[in-house]
């Protein structure tokens, strides 16, 4: 078990590593989706069976197949070998962050440590469960959620799609009929 | 020494800072939306660690409220992008360095 | 709530609605030919008259009472929503009523409109118009009625403006939907006022409901709420705005005239027998709150009776043969309103059918109308103007007949439907309110004159106009036919007939009194014999004076006018903008004298001010000095302020830390 | 004893696993590869099978003999192939990404291979069985997406990136109504464990009553496609599924008239093999999960188990082999067209079809639920079918025709 976790560990540290180190932008994207699969390794660790699989279907099937195309759709794929990868002062950045991690995230956990921190246990969590918690007391969150997805897939298409549709009207032919009914 | 909630808790807190910096530092747009996709995710192991460490877990809430999280991180993922094309569009370029609207 | 369910509850009559709702949504998504979208449309409208037969028959029992069908529709912060429906004897009327006439005007417009390449689409409307009629007379709850009530303005909105490319019609339509908004706006202000009230929208909910009992004593204990109104006078008087506007009262009319821009059916079904009814029906509805508080009853009454003299002069004035109708369809809507409020002064809780019976048969005799005008107007090559016709008597035997009859009916002529309803209306004024019971009388004797004037125009003489009068199809002239049976035969059953009147409230109502019969049977043939005596022998015609004109040369351009209201809203507007216009100018040329001096007085100083003070002291010292130091201060700035995303992050995570650095020390 | 064929394989395992009782470590090893390999290998061997026959099929319908000098029949020609594959030269072309370019075959066959670990082959012969196989399946088969833009992507040569491109939209597209199709079965399932879903496709009643006729027809009735949604499903499924696989007619990606053979393009020797059995066995999977959820699994008259499996399994690659052979392939905006505004609204029906049965099954028993389904749900789909094809035509065909010049 201990192993399984270093393991999946070091890969996703290694996926997201390289994610923000490489030049060639479709290869960060594979190396975040190695990071994606190593954390869905690491919630079957926690028995999240559930959330493994849509860890899966959405970061890798989905969201990694969008962000590849959305960079197909854009330019600079490989990364001009003249320009920096970083931007203007990203030590500033790189420092932020350090003094988050060790100064406010690392002191709040090891705080927890005083509760003394259960080792891994065994229980059998159930897809049926989850379905059940789903449909009963959170159906509404349920229903909203839903609702936003709609909303934002709607919007997604409109800022994808918004500037162009003026550049069409224009090109509609004149002798077209406006109304089909008439 | 089995594994405990500690482990995974350090675990997220260094993916959540590789997140960062790289959200931080990269100058490409969409690496920018990839990390905070990693920071997501590293907000995701977080919270099912915890429940899997609660006293309670058959009650499904971490999966429960990952779950959601997921959902939300997808339209976010997919709004971004759709983002970053008309981005691309209206500016020609990527690159966060010459998209500096913001600053009027 | 099921639906399938036919005996034991009434949820069963959602299906009323439910089949013009899918003919909407059949034509609306499929776009079929016109011949087809008519007749699904018609027989979604059959099969919803079938019901509403059903649900007629099944009131029209001794014991009828109230039936509900009740469902909760959402929760929201432990307040139920709750939705249903409500079978009562005036519901079942009025859903006999719509679906019979309504069925009627849709066969006659399967072949008034098949020319019309928007047949589709105006069958499409019409569906969804029934919808939101049928919708609002069976629903209990005041929400979901408010909600079909939007659906019924939507509808005539559209249908108003079907004709959307001729700018006029797109103007009234326009005008009709704003100007209902008006009401709707108060209709909205009560609904609101009465759930916070009573907490509930539900209208019977078996002893809680908004119109029953024990809600209603609760309100009127509640005294000076409102202007002197009590609780419930309140809800009724905002409701009774909502009515105004969509039954085109008083200072509200004037959208009604001019939604005769749509295609004549639609002005038979919407401004002559449904929608205009909506907002008699909606105080019909809600009479237990108006009976609660006299003074609203009074006001009902009044702005009724106001509105029925108002429209009926101004009808006396006009030419257009539909627009005439318009103002008698105001009129009429004004004498149900008075039927309603003297009724509930009168009667109480009769005054419900004394007004709902005014409006069941005015349905039918004003459907009559219309369809005839349309069938005129037809027939005479799309002229709408009744100088422009005549002798049509001669040419088209069946649709003048069933014209006649209509009018017949309109003027109260002694044993037609028309005298029957509007006798007891003059009666429950004459008992309620003198003054209310002379002005609808004197409404009442106009309304049988301009009726005679304008049979006179149409139907005497020579024929006018330019082409030839067509016939109409048998398609057109058999509603006329059948709408001309009911107008007139309803008169022969009377005994029969006044059954109606108790039926509607469950209260008996005094039938006669001497002297209000004798005035009704003056005040129609008086009117008849009159508009004869003036109409009957003198020459017509574009290029003849009106008779009464020649007599009456000013007040009658003041009704050729309609009262100039739509000139007066103009009007007032317009003053105010002239007169603030030479306030202006005046104001302008004092300015200009004071410009003029003090430029005198600047070019003078001028010379010695730009020497020594600007270009020493503030060119030099202040301004530069000053640009200077902001310049300076805003290249330290520019450095955070650089629009550049990351910076802006980078300072956010900085915050951050030093935020949980902070909680980490003291946050013990 | 109906089982018993997998019974003895499960014994059989079991048995060999004995051996190493005393080493727990040996014994999990043994038992991971007892669990994979003989999958492995015997897919590998049906995929060598499945070439062979799909030669022998597409030749027949093209009416001539196919192979036929290898072997009986021609029966060892996948063989030949094979050597002929190891031995040939592995060209990587020059610019191309190096580690995508060979990363990307053994990214296709690691989803394919897993998803087939989801499978339900027979009564206890299930290597992954999670509680939550079915979704599993699902997630890890939309890996193959990936496998193939980084094929594409990585040959640095414009078809095979438009062939990736074409790949990744097509499958991201008909992920979708597969999907929905299959949440109909899990739905009237109740679970989304593979077990449980084949559990679920026998009348559970007949089965028991021991009369060997109502176990006969127990065991075939009860699967989901002789269920009106499941009709439905399942053809909406299988579109989608041919379309997931890239097979004919929707073949897009490789359409050699128009882009050579997309992301295939930049390939050779062994890594085509490789790529070109990832394929195959994607294939296999899909149409396994297609019996799983449709066609009863190992539910079978006689006897159930494993053999059933594989025989309805061939029958559906045979049915896929025989559209290949017979349809046309679809254009690009067709394509995604179809996915969109044609399967996804009708798949979403479906579903609630799938309810509305279970209502009726619930309140009225099943005949007058199959009367109904199959009636009213059928004219539903077919109104929705007629809708939604009218609304997908373009409005300057829907429109009269305006001629310009007469008049």
């Amino acid at each position: 078990m201990i192993v399984a976790f270093y393991l999946l560990a070091l890969i996703a540290v290694l996926g997201a590593g390289l994610a923000i180190t490489l030049r060639n932008v479709v290869h960060a994207v594979f190396s975040v989706l190695l990071f994606f699969s190593a954390l869905a390794g690491l919630f079957l660790l926690l028995l999240a069976e559930f959330i493994a699989a849509v860890q899966v279907l959405v970061y890798i099937g989905s969201v990694g197949i969008l962000m590849l195309f959305a960079i197909m759709l854009t330019t600079n794929v490989v990364g001009d070998p003249n320009r920096p990868v970083q931007s203007r002062g990203w030590v500033w950045g790189g420092l932020a962050v350090v003094a988050l991690l060790a100064g406010v995230l690392l002191p709040i956990i090891s705080r927890t440590g005083g509760q003394s921190p259960t080792p891994l246990s065994d229980f059998n969590p159930s897809v049926k469960q989850l379905g059940l918690v789903l449909m009963d007391p959170y159906f509404a969150s349920l229903g909203v959620i839903a609702l936003l997805l709609t909303a934002g897939l709607i919007g997604a298409v409109v800022a994808a799609t918004g500037a162009s549709e003026a550049d069409q009207a224009k090109t509609v032919p004149e002798n077209r009929p406006r109304f089909p009914n008439n | 020494m089995g594994l405990t909630l500690h482990h995974f808790l350090i675990l997220s807190a260094i993916l959540f800072s590789i997140g960062l910096v790289g959200a931080l530092t990269r100058r490409h747009i969409i690496i920018m939306l990839i990390c905070l996709e990693i920071m997501l995710n590293a907000a995701n192991l977080n919270l099912i660690a915890f429940w899997h460490f609660s006293s309670n877990p058959l009650l499904m809430h971490g999966p429960l409220f990952t779950l959601f999280a997921i959902a939300i991180a997808a339209t976010e993922a997919a709004l971004g992008l759709a983002l970053v094309l008309a981005i691309f569009r209206h500016y020609k370029t990527i690159d966060l360095e010459s998209i500096r609207d913001l600053k009027e | 709530m099921n639906l399938f369910d036919f005996s034991h509850s009434v949820g069963w009559l959602w299906w009323i609605p439910l089949f013009p709702l899918m003919a909407t949504v059949w034509l609306g998504f499929f776009n079929p030919s016109g011949k087809f979208a008519a007749a699904v449309a018609n027989a979604a409208l059959l099969a919803s008259l079938l019901l509403s037969i059903r649900a007629f028959a099944m009131t029209w029992g001794p014991e009828a009472g109230v039936l509900t069908a009740n469902f909760t529709w959402i929760q929201v912060a432990g307040v139920n929503l709750e939705f249903g429906v409500v079978l009562n004897p005036l519901t079942g009327a009025m859903l006999a009523m719509v679906t019979f006439v309504g069925l009627l005007i849709f066969l006659y417009s399967t072949s008034y409109m098949s020319r019309d390449p928007g047949m589709t689409r105006f069958f499409c409307y019409l569906s969804l118009f029934m919808v939101g009629m049928l919708g609002l007379v069976m629903s209990n709850s005041l929400l979901l009625l408010f909600m079909f009530w939007e659906i019924v303005g939507l509808a005539s909105y559209l249908l108003i403006g079907f004709w959307f490319r001729k700018p006029s019609a797109a103007a009234a339509a326009k005008k009709a939907f704003i100007t209902t908004r008006i009401g709707d706006l108060g209709f909205l202000l009560g609904l609101l006022w009465a759930f916070k009230a009573t907490s509930t929208f539900l209208l019977f909910d078996g002893g809680q409901g908004l119109l029953e009992i024990e809600q209603i004593t609760a309100l009127s204990a509640t005294k000076d709420v409102l202007f002197g109104l009590n609780g419930a006078g309140v809800i009724a008087l905002f409701l009774f705005i909502g009515a105004v506007g969509k039954s085109g009262q008083l200072p509200l009319h004037v959208w009604l005239p001019d939604a005769m821009e749509g295609p004549t059916p639609v002005s038979a079904l919407i401004h002559a027998a449904t929608m205009v009814a909506a907002g008699v029906f909606l105080v019909a509805r809600a009479f237990p709150l108006f009976l609660a508080d006299a003074t609203v009853l009074g006001i009902v009454s009044w702005v009724g009776a106001l509105t029925a003299l108002f429209a009926a002069l101004v009808a006396l004035g006009q030419y257009d043969i539909k627009r005439i109708l318009a103002y008698s369809t105001v009129s009429q809507l004004g004498l149900m309103m008075v039927g309603l409020g003297a009724g509930g002064l009168a009667l109480s809780e009769g005054g419900v059918s004394i007004g709902t019976f005014h409006l069941l048969t005015h349905a039918f005799f004003k459907a009559l109308l219309f369809l005839g005008a349309g069938a005129i107007i037809h027939g005479c090559g799309h002229e709408q103007d009744i100088r422009l016709m005549g002798g049509v008597f001669n040419r088209m035997k069946v649709a003048s007949i069933c014209y006649l009859a209509g009018a017949l009916a309109l003027c109260a002529f002694p044993f037609t439907s028309g005298y029957y309803s509007k006798d007891q209306i003059l009666l429950s004024a004459w008992t309620a309110h003198g003054a209310v019971f002379w002005i609808s009388a004197s409404a009442s004797l106009l309304t049988a004159f301009y009726m005679t004037r304008q049979c006179c125009y149409v139907f005497l003489g020579d024929y006018r106009g330019k082409g030839p009068i067509r016939q109409s199809p048998s398609l057109m002239t058999a509603p006329l036919v059948i709408l001309a049976i009911f107008s007139l035969a309803m008169g022969i059953v009377s005994e029969e007939f006044y059954h109606i009147l108790t039926y509607l409230s469950g209260i008996a109502v005094d039938q006669h009194a001497w002297i209000v019969v004798v005035v009704s049977w003056v005040i129609a043939l008086g009117g008849i014999a009159l508009g004869l005596l003036i109409y009957g022998g003198s020459q017509l015609g574009l290029d003849a004076t009106d008779p009464m004109k020649g007599s009456l040369r000013t007040p009658y351009a003041w009704l050729e006018n309609q009262f100039f209201i739509d000139e007066l809203y103009d009007a007032t507007v317009a003053r105010l903008w002239k007169a603030s216009a030479v306030l202006i100018v005046f104001l302008e040329s004092g300015i200009h004298f004071l410009v003029e001096t003090v430029r005198g007085l600047v070019t003078g100083m001028g010379g010695f001010l730009s020497k020594t003070i600007d270009q020493k002291l503030i060119d030099q010292i202040s301004f530069d000095g000053v640009c200077d130091r902001i310049y300076k201060s805003g290249r330290l700035n520019a450095i955070i302020q650089n629009g550049f995303l990351q910076g802006y992050l980078r300072s956010v995570t900085l915050g951050a830390v030093i935020l949980g650095v902070l909680y980490l020390v003291f946050a013990r | 004893m109906n089982n018993y064929f997998d019974l003895k394989l499960v014994e059989l395992g079991r048995w060999i696993e004995a051996f190493f009782a005393h080493y727990p470590t040996l014994k999990l090893v043994v038992h991971l590869l007892l669990c994979t390999l003989p999958l492995a290998l015997s897919f590998m061997g049906a995929f060598a099978f499945t070439t062979w026959l799909e030669r022998k099929g597409l030749a027949r319908i093209q009416n001539r003999p196919g192979p036929n000098r290898v072997g009986l029949f021609g029966l060892l020609q996948p063989i030949a192939d094979g050597i002929k594959m190891l031995l040939k030269e592995d060209i990587v072309p020059e610019r191309s990404d190096k580690l995508f370019h060979f990363l990307a075959p053994i990214m296709l066959m690691i989803p394919a291979m897993i998803g087939v670990g989801f499978l339900p082959l027979g009564d206890g012969l299930h290597a992954l069985p999670l509680d939550s196989a079915i979704i599993f399946f699902f997630a890890i088969s939309s890996l193959n997406t990936i496998a193939v833009f980084m094929a594409g992507w990585s040959s640095r040569n414009k078809y095979s990136l438009l062939g990736g491109m074409r790949a990744v939209a097509q499958m991201i597209s008909y992920e979708i109504p597969l999907v929905l199709s299959a949440v109909a079965v899990i739905m009237m399932a109740g679970s989304l464990n593979a077990q449980e879903v084949v559990a679920s496709q026998q009348i559970s009643s007949w089965v028991g009553s021991g009369n060997i006729l109502q176990e006969f027809f127990g065991r075939i009735l009860g699967w989901n496609v002789f269920k009106p949604w499941g009709f439905a499903g399942f053809i909406f499924f299988f579109i989608a599924a041919l379309a997931e696989a890239n097979r004919s007619p929707f073949d897009l990606p490789e359409a050699d008239s128009e882009i050579i053979a997309g992301h295939l393009t930049e390939y050779s020797g062994f890594k085509y093999a490789i790529l070109f059995m990832g394929e195959y066995i994607s294939a296999f999977a899909i149409a396994g999960i297609g019996v799983t959820l449709f066609l009863g699994g190992w539910n079978g008259p006689v006897f159930a188990g494993l053999p059933w499996f594989v025989l309805k399994l061939f029958s559906l690659f045979a049915v896929m082999i025989w559209i290949r052979g017979t349809l046309p392939r679809l254009r690009v905006d067709q394509l995604m067209g179809y996915a969109w505004k044609f399967l996804f609204p009708l798949a979403i029906l479906n579903i609630f079809l799938a309810g509305f049965y279970h209502f009726l099954e619930r309140q009225w028993g099943t005949a007058i639920a199959m009367l109904a389904g199959w009636l009213f749900g059928f004219g539903a789909l077919q109104l929705a079918a007629i809708a939604l094809s009218r609304l997908n035509q373009s409005p300057t065909i829907r429109s009269k025709r305006v001629y310009q010049l007469v008049e």
